[in-house]
C-alpha cells in the first residue's frame, strides 16, 4: 500500500510539450509511472516519449482513462488547468507550478474539495511512492520501497532527508512534497491521516518550516489521533521575522510562525526532532 | 508588496471607504488648500512609527513647517522617510479595528473586526475580537457582514455604514488579490459617517501581473535585494557574515540554522532553487560578491539538479574573476563525485558533511 | 421576461458586443440617418417572423415606406407588430450559432455554439454543436472558451473574437440572471470583426427585482394574465371553455389533464396557491369570472389550505354577484364536509370524485 | 428506515417568527419532528411553541445540536440563509421558500454538494417520514406509517396522491417534495438510489410534470439501477407550449419537457402510470 498515489494512477500531464514536461514524462515513465496523456492547447496529436497529446483534458481523459493530473503550466494558466481538470473528472492532482496568486489557489483548493479529488501542491514537488508510482518532479534515484512515511513542506530538503533514509537502508512507503505556498491542497493532518491508515507505513517523517500553523495544528492532531512514531524537522530557526524565506508560505508574520512554536508543538506531542536535516535518519533507526 | 498608508487610501477612496482630507506633501507650498489642524504622517512600510516620532499634529503653519522638516527623512527602523502625507484632523467619536487577511489553515479569507480599534490588535483580548471566514466559492455573503457587525456594539445607522465598508473592503481585498486590508482605526466621526483614518493593504507579488494600475514600489528591499528580484533569484540580506548559497529554500533555511548551530551566522540567504544553469549560477555568485560576506558556504543537494553543472558554473566564476573569501562546499546527490572534482580544482573547500561543512564556515567566519 | 431583439441589443452594446447600426423606426422621419440598404425587422416576443414576413430589406426610401407600413400593426402568430427595428446591412462571411442557457438537469448554465448559423439550432445536428457546461462555483474559464472556439473551424483572430464575445454574453448571462441569450447568427463580417444580427434574451422573472434599469414589458401576457400577475395569481388563459381553479400547480394541471379525459378543454388554469384567504378567493373567482368560461370547475385538496375558508370565499363572491355560468367543485381533505356544506348552500353542483366531477364539467361544457 | 429524514434530525427554522415560521414550528411539533431552534436576526432570545429563537445559525447549531435547517425567508434572502446554514454545519436543508432566482439556486445546489449536504427544495413542500419526522408545510394528517416512498415535483397533488394511499390503509416510508422550480437540490434520481436502499420501502412512487427531462432520466435511471416497483403521475399532459403552468419548472421549451415524452419514457422503463392521480393507489394496491 501507499497513500495518495499507487499503481492505479493513469497520469495526464498538463503542460506537457514543454521543457520540463518532456524531461518529467521521461522521467517519470522510468520511475514505472503510468503515464497515459499530455495535454497542450493546439498541440494535440503529437507525442513525447510515446505518451500521446491531446488539445484539452476532457479528450485526454476520454481516450486514455487519465484519472490523475500533473500541472506543470505556468503560473498564470495554473487555475483554468486544474478546474479543467476537475471538470473533466481528474481525482487526484499534482500542481507543481510555483507563484501562483493565492486567492486562485485558495478558489482551486476548495473546489477540489467539492470535486471529492485529493490535490497536492501547489509549488510543490509532487510525489512518490518507492516500486509503485511517482507524480511529479522528485529525483527517482533517492528512493527505496519501504515502511517510512514523509511529508514535507520543502522540495530540495526532502530529497536530503529521504536520500539519507535510503543511504541507511530504510525504505519510503510514500514521500508527499506538500509545497511551499501558504495555501495548499493537502495538508500535515491528511498525510497523517492517509499514513494512520496505510498498513505499509509504520513511522512518519513531518519536514516543516516556519510561517502559518500547520506544524502546531499537526502536532495537535498526532496527540490526539495518530498512533505511529512521528519524526520531525523544522527549518528556519534562524529566519528573521517579517522576510518571505524563499517560500511564499516561509514568512514570519505578526509573531506567528516562528520555528521555536512548532518545535515547541511538536516536542509536547512527543515528535522526535532532528537538529539537522540529516539526523532524521538516525532517529527513525533508533526509533522508528 | 506592502502600499504606503497614502496608496492604500487612494484604493480606499476607489472603493467607496471615506478617508480624511489629504495629500502627499513635499514642501511647504503643498499645505496650501488643507485646513488646520492637520496630521503629519510619515509613510513608511513598517508599523510603529507613531511611537518613533513619525506622526505629528500641526495646529498651524509653524507647527506644520517644523515639525514637517522634523520628519521627513527621519529614519525609522531603518526605513528612511521619503513621502509624507498630510491630512485635515477629523473629530473621532468611536474607533474601530477592520481588517481581512488570508486564513492559511481553512484556506479561506477571514475578516475580523474589533471595537476596539486604534491599537495593536494582537493587545485587543480574543473575545473581543469578531471573525468571519469567507469560502472563495461564495465570496462574502450578507450573513458575514451580520455576525461582525452585530457584535461591534454599533447604533443602526452606524452598522449601516460599517456593513458597507466591510462589504467594500471584501472588494478589494479580492478583485487586488490582497494578503492583507487592514483599516486601524476605522472612526465613527462626531458628525455621523464612517471614515478609514489609516490604511494597510498588501497585495500578493504573484499577483502583480494583474495589476497593472498598481506601480510597484519595493521599499522592503535592500539595493542588492532589489537587483536579486530583477533577476529572479530569491536573494535576503541578514545580519550576519556567512553568504548561504544551497538550492530549494527548505535546504538554504537548514543551512542558515546548521550554521546557528556553530555559532555562525548567516549574512545571506541565496536559493538557486531548481536550476542548475551556469548563467544563473554564475549571477547568483556575482550578487553573493557583492554582498562581501566573510565566508561563502555553498550547500548543494543534487535531485533533479546535477551538482557537476553548479560546480561548472561556479568553477567559471572563480576561474575568470576570482573571489576574496573562503567558499565551503558541501555537495551531495546527483554527480556528486564528478562536483567534488571540479570544486576542489577550482580551489573550493569541500566539507564531507553538512555538519562538517557548517563548523568549518562558522569557524572562518568567527 | 423576454426582452424584444432591440432591447436584447441594448444590453449587448452595453457589454461591448458588436451589433449593426440601427434604430427603432416610428415614422418614415426614422429613416434619416441611416444608410441603405437596411433591414426592416418586426418585434415581436416570438420567432418565425422571417417566413411570416415580419423582416423585409429596403434599398431605398420607396422601399422603406413600404415595407415599413407592411410590417408596422401585422400580426404575426397573434401578436401585433407595435415597434419595428431598421438595422443597416452588413457584409456576411461566416455565420455562426451561440447561446447560453440553463441545464437543468446538471444545474448548471450551458454554452452552446455552432459553425452552422442562422437557421433553427433544433435543425442543426447534434454531433455539429459544441458544448461547454459552467459550473456556478468557478463561472467562465478560459478553458470552456477554448474548448467551445477550438472546435468551430475558425482562423485565429477570428476565434480570438469569438472568445470575447462568449465571455461577454457569460458576463450578461450571469449578471442579468439570464434564462437565455442567444444569438443567432453570430457574423463573421467580410471585413473581419465579429458581429450579433439578432439578440434573444429572456432574463429570469424572479430576479426581476435586482434588474431595476430593465423596464418590465410583459408582451406575451393577455390582459386577463397581466391583471392577475398584479395581484400574484397564476392565471394562464388557454383555448377551451372550462375555468379551472385548483390549489397547487400540479394539482391544477392534473385537473386540466382530467376534463380532457372526457373530453372538456380547459379554458382558464387559476391556481390559487397555498391561499384560503378569502379575499383572496374573491379575487380568483372576479378574474375567473372576467374570462367568461362557459363552466367553472373549482378542485381542492385541503392540507395546509382549509376548505371551508375557501368555500366561504368562493360563496361570498357568489352571493354578492351572482354567477351566470354553472360551477362544478370537488372538495377533499382539510374541513372536506363543512365546506361541501356551505357550496352546497350556495347553489354549486358537488362531484363525488375527480373523476366525476371532471366529468360533470365535461359535460356541461359541450 | 427512511430517507433523507428521520428522528435524528434536529431542526432549526430560519424564518421561524414569521407567520408561516410560528404555524409550522407548531404544525411539525404536533407531528412529533424534534424542533431545537428557529433564527430570526435581530430576534435572538425570544421563544416560539417553546423553541428558542437565534440571532444566526451558528448560534443556534452550537447551542443545540440542530443539524437540519427548514428555510422560509423571502425570497431574495434565500441564498444567503443557505450559504449560512451550510457555513454554520448544516447537513440537511429543506428550502420552502418560492421564486428563489435560479441562478441563487445553481450556487447553493452546488455549494451544498460541496458540504456534503442534502438540500431539498428550493419551492417545495418538505419531507415528511410518517412516525418519525416531518420537516416542511405538509399536511401532517394525511400520512400514515408505512412502506411506499413518494417523490413529488408537485405539492398538492402529492398531498391528494399520499391521502388517497392513507385512505387505502397503504402507508408512506418518506415522502419528498422535490420542488417546483427549474433548479432543485434532490431529484427523481438521488430520492430513487435512497429508496432502493431504504429496507423499509417496498415501492416507489413518483409524481412528475411537464418541464425539463427529470422523469426521463428517472426512467433511465430506473431500467438500470432500480429494482423496486415504481409508479408514476405525470401532471401537465395538455399543457400548451411555452407557458409556465404555475411552476417555475413546469413548462414545455422549444418542444422538450412535454407529458408525451415522461409517459413514454417511464413506461419503457416498466413504470406503471396512473391517468388520474386519485388511481395511484389502486395501482399500488394491484401491483406494489
Amino acid at each position: 500500500m501507499a497513500i495518495f498515489a499507487d499503481k492505479s494512477n493513469k497520469v495526464l500531464v498538463q503542460g506537457a510539450t514543454g521543457h520540463q514536461g518532456i524531461f518529467h514524462i521521461g522521467a517519470m515513465k522510468e520511475f514505472g509511472t503510468n503515464v497515459v496523456a499530455g495535454v497542450t492547447p493546439g498541440k494535440g496529436g503529437q507525442e513525447i516519449e510515446g505518451v500521446p497529446i491531446f488539445n484539452n483534458v476532457f479528450d485526454g481523459v476520454s481516450e486514455t482513462g487519465a484519472n490523475t493530473s500533473l500541472v506543470l503550466v505556468p503560473a498564470r494558466f495554473a487555475k483554468d488547468a486544474v478546474f479543467e481538470a476537475l471538470d473533466a473528472g481528474i481525482k487526484t492532482l499534482v500542481v507543481i507550478t510555483e507563484n501562483i496568486p493565492f486567492h486562485d489557489a485558495m478558489e482551486f483548493v476548495h473546489y477540489s474539495k467539492y470535486k471529492g479529488a485529493v490535490l497536492i501542491g501547489p509549488n510543490c514537488p509532487g510525489i512518490a511512492s518507492p516500486g509503485k508510482t511517482k507524480i511529479g518532479i522528485l529525483p527517482g534515484q533517492i528512493f527505496k520501497e519501504g515502511h517510512v512515511g514523509v511529508a514535507s513542506r520543502s522540495g530540495t530538503l526532502t530529497y536530503e532527508i529521504v536520500n539519507s533514509l535510503t543511504e541507511k537502508d530504510i525504505g519510503q512507503s510514500t514521500c508527499v512534497g506538500l509545497g511551499g505556498d501558504p495555501i495548499i491542497g493537502t495538508t500535515f493532518i491528511d498525510s497523517l491521516n492517509a499514513f494512520e491508515k496505510d498498513k505499509d507505513t509504520k513511522a512518519v517523517v513531518l519536514v516543516g518550516e516556519i510561517g502559518g500553523t500547520a506544524e502546531e495544528e499537526a502536532a495537535e492532531h498526532i496527540t490526539k489521533h495518530i498512533s505511529k512514531p512521528v519524526f520531525a524537522f523544522v527549518a528556519g530557526r534562524t529566519a528573521p521575522p517579517g522576510k518571505r524565506m524563499g517560500h511564499a508560505g516561509a514568512i514570519i508574520a505578526r509573531g506567528k510562525g516562528t520555528a521555536a512554536s512548532k518545535i515547541k508543538a511538536f516536542e509536547k506531542a512527543g515528535v522526535k526532532l532532528a537538529k539537522f536535516p540529516t539526523d532524521i535518519a538516525d532517529l527513525v533507526e533508533k526509533y522508528g | 508588496m506592502k502600499l504606503f498608508e497614502y496608496r492604500g487610501k487612494e484604493l480606499f477612496d476607489k472603493y467607496g471607504i471615506s478617508v480624511p482630507k489629504g495629500r502627499l506633501v513635499k514642501n511647504e507650498k503643498d499645505f496650501s488648500g488643507l485646513n488646520f489642524p492637520f496630521v503629519l504622517k510619515a509613510q513608511v512600510p513598517i508599523g510603529g512609527r507613531g511611537k518613533a516620532g513619525g506622526i505629528k499634529s500641526a495646529e498651524n503653519l509653524k507647527d506644520a513647517k517644523e515639525n514637517f522638516s522634523q520628519i521627513m527623512g527621519m529614519d525609522i527602523k531603518g526605513y528612511k522617510v521619503r513621502k509624507v502625507l498630510a491630512e485635515e484632523k477629523v473629530n473621532i467619536r468611536k474607533e474601530l479595528y477592520l481588517s481581512i487577511t488570508l486564513d492559511r489553515s481553512k484556506r479561506m479569507s477571514l475578516i475580523m473586526a474589533s471595537g476596539e480599534g486604534g491599537m495593536d490588535i494582537e493587545s485587543v483580548p480574543d473575545e473581543k475580537i469578531f471573525k468571519e471566514w469567507v469560502n472563495p466559492l461564495i465570496g462574502i455573503q450578507s450573513f458575514h457582514i451580520r455576525g461582525i457587525v452585530s457584535k461591534l456594539g454599533l447604533e443602526k445607522e452606524e452598522g449601516k455604514e460599517v456593513a458597507k465598508v466591510i462589504s467594500k473592503i471584501y472588494k478589494l481585498f479580492r478583485e487586488y488579490d490582497c494578503e492583507l486590508v487592514e483599516i486601524n482605526p476605522l472612526i465613527i466621526k462626531k458628525d455621523g459617517g464612517v471614515m478609514a483614518l489609516d490604511s494597510k493593504v498588501n497585495i500578493n507579488d504573484d499577483a502583480m501581473y494583474r495589476h497593472t494600475d498598481i506601480e510597484p514600489e519595493v521599499v522592503e528591499l535592500t539595493p542588492l535585494e532589489k537587483d536579486a528580484k530583477e533577476k529572479g533569484i530569491a536573494f535576503i540580506q541578514l545580519e550576519g557574515n556567512i553568504g548561504v548559497i544551497a538550492n530549494g529554500a527548505g535546504l538554504t533555511m537548514a543551512t542558515l540554522d546548521a550554521l546557528t548551530h556553530y555559532e555562525g551566522k548567516g549574512g545571506v540567504f541565496l536559493d538557486l532553487g531548481g536550476t542548475d544553469d551556469p548563467e544563473k549560477v554564475k549571477q547568483a555568485f556575482e550578487l553573493m560578491k557583492k554582498a562581501k560576506p566573510k565566508v561563502i558556504f555553498l550547500n548543494l543537494f543534487g535531485g533533479i539538479t546535477r551538482c557537476d553543472s553548479v560546480a561548472k558554473g561556479v568553477k567559471a566564476v572563480i576561474t575568470k574573476e576570482g573571489i576574496d573569501c573562503p567558499v565551503i562546499t558541501r555537495i551531495k546527490g546527483c554527480n556528486e563525485e564528478q562536483a567534488k572534482d571540479i570544486l576542489k580544482d577550482a580551489g573550493l573547500i569541500t566539507g564531507t558533511t553538512l555538519q562538517d561543512a557548517a563548523q568549518k564556515s562558522s569557524d572562518l567566519a568567527r
